[in-house]
């Protein structure tokens, strides 16, 4: 296995993420197992409200900075083949896809463990700005205490996780 | 010519700059208030908790000295991925 | 949110992951979240050695049961908007996709969770035989301690996994 | 007629069977003990540890009282999905 491959992409129109597991699937020879994360945009807000629009903004290179730093903590805690990050920016609609992250290893729990890693600093630490749209009302949506528990977890089990990686998928 | 940025709630009250930083100012500080008297509603925006600024591509903890090469971000909290 | 949905189908012939992904993204409707774990045919064991085919044989019938049992109780434990499992039989070649889970849920604690159980569930209990040949060789492949292990990751952690699919995706 | 099923290892030392249970043959440890003596390297086979007997699609604990209507599966031990 050599050096993991990483792919990151800021997409300004709609992706398809089929087409992104097919490609990273070519890609990711030897791995036994490829877990993919699809984040979808819900029509309704925690509160059941609806949303009628959701806007993304990124900041051009420092947002790619960012991320590439984010999948460099999970390719040292995990033995990976690859990853793949797909992130939306611009304009979405409900049902929309807005992130996809995959990564594949050759055991499942590298795999399982990578992504969920992944989607949880991406929640607490990508730096995109989000403005949801209800009626006529545009709100920006500041981060939340449960992104920041998500990303808490990952903390103080480092030596756990390595041990786990060592296993057969 | 510096570039000065503007995301999140802060990009509803002023649009990217990209000009000489103004007489006087020298630091991110500076250019905070700067802006501030320039733009009243950026102004109170700027002092709103969790507003952080990003010089060259680095988040700063601290106020740091500023040139006409520097790209400075102006950020309100980031919602996240 | 209705009653969960759950597709389960023992696939005698290769099938397409992406395909299986883009119908299983098409149904669930209203979901913010959705795991996909694809499993593929690794070239080599744990030690290295060629694997030059893969055989599994299944019950019909019994299997497709034990599958559902499996399915329901992740249902009962996090809230899934629907699932859907396909898992080969016959023979495989290396690189060919084996198994694939997805999960759906409204927040991605729950999809990412319920998907890891499966998982976990289908390697230590799921009516599947294997049979290895390397060269001339073939053997049947018995459960591995590490399988029971990851089962048991969900034994004493119900009441935190309730508490953790509360959260927001 | 009752359902005679071999999975796994089991399955390279015996095929199917569809046939009225053998004379006196009442339960899944008398079905073992025939079988075993008909076919000797399935016999060893049934003997290995982990061997798992399923009647009518449930898995059994205890030998189970066994008529002409039951599929009876002998399994060795399952690798898993």
């Amino acid at each position: 296995m050599g050096a993991p491959f990483t792919d990151i992409e800021i997409a300004a129109a709609p992706f398809d993420p089929e087409a992104a597991h097919a490609d990273f699937r070519r890609r990711v020879d030897g791995a036994g197992a490829i877990v993919a994360f699809t984040g979808l945009v819900r029509g309704k807000t925690g509160d059941g409200e609806d949303v009628s629009r959701l806007t993304l903004q990124h900041y051009p290179g420092f947002t790619e900075k960012e991320i590439t730093r984010i999948v460099s903590k999970a390719s040292v805690r995990w033995p990976l083949v690859g990853s793949r990050i797909i992130h939306r920016t611009g304009d979405l609609e409900s049902g929309e896809p807005i992130v996809f992250v995959a990564t594949a290893s050759i055991h499942r729990r590298a795999a399982f463990e990578a992504a969920d890693f992944l989607m949880d600093y991406l929640k607490a630490d990508a730096p995109f700005w989000k403005k949801e749209t209800r009626g006529d009302n545009a709100m920006w949506i500041e981060p939340r205490a449960e992104d920041l528990i998500d990303k808490a977890r990952w903390r103080d089990s480092e030596g756990d996780a390595n041990a786990r990686d060592q296993r057969d998928s | 010519m510096a570039r000065i940025l503007f995301f999140g709630r802060l990009s509803d009250f002023a649009e990217a700059i990209e000009a000489p930083l103004p007489d006087g100012v020298r630091d991110t500080d500076a250019l905070t208030a700067w802006l501030s008297r320039e733009n009243a509603r950026l102004g109170e925006a700027l002092a709103r908790p969790g507003v952080r600024v990003i010089v060259n591509n680095a988040f700063i903890s601290a106020p740091l000295e500023l040139s006409d090469t520097d790209e400075i971000a102006f950020t309100s909290p980031l919602s996240g991925g």
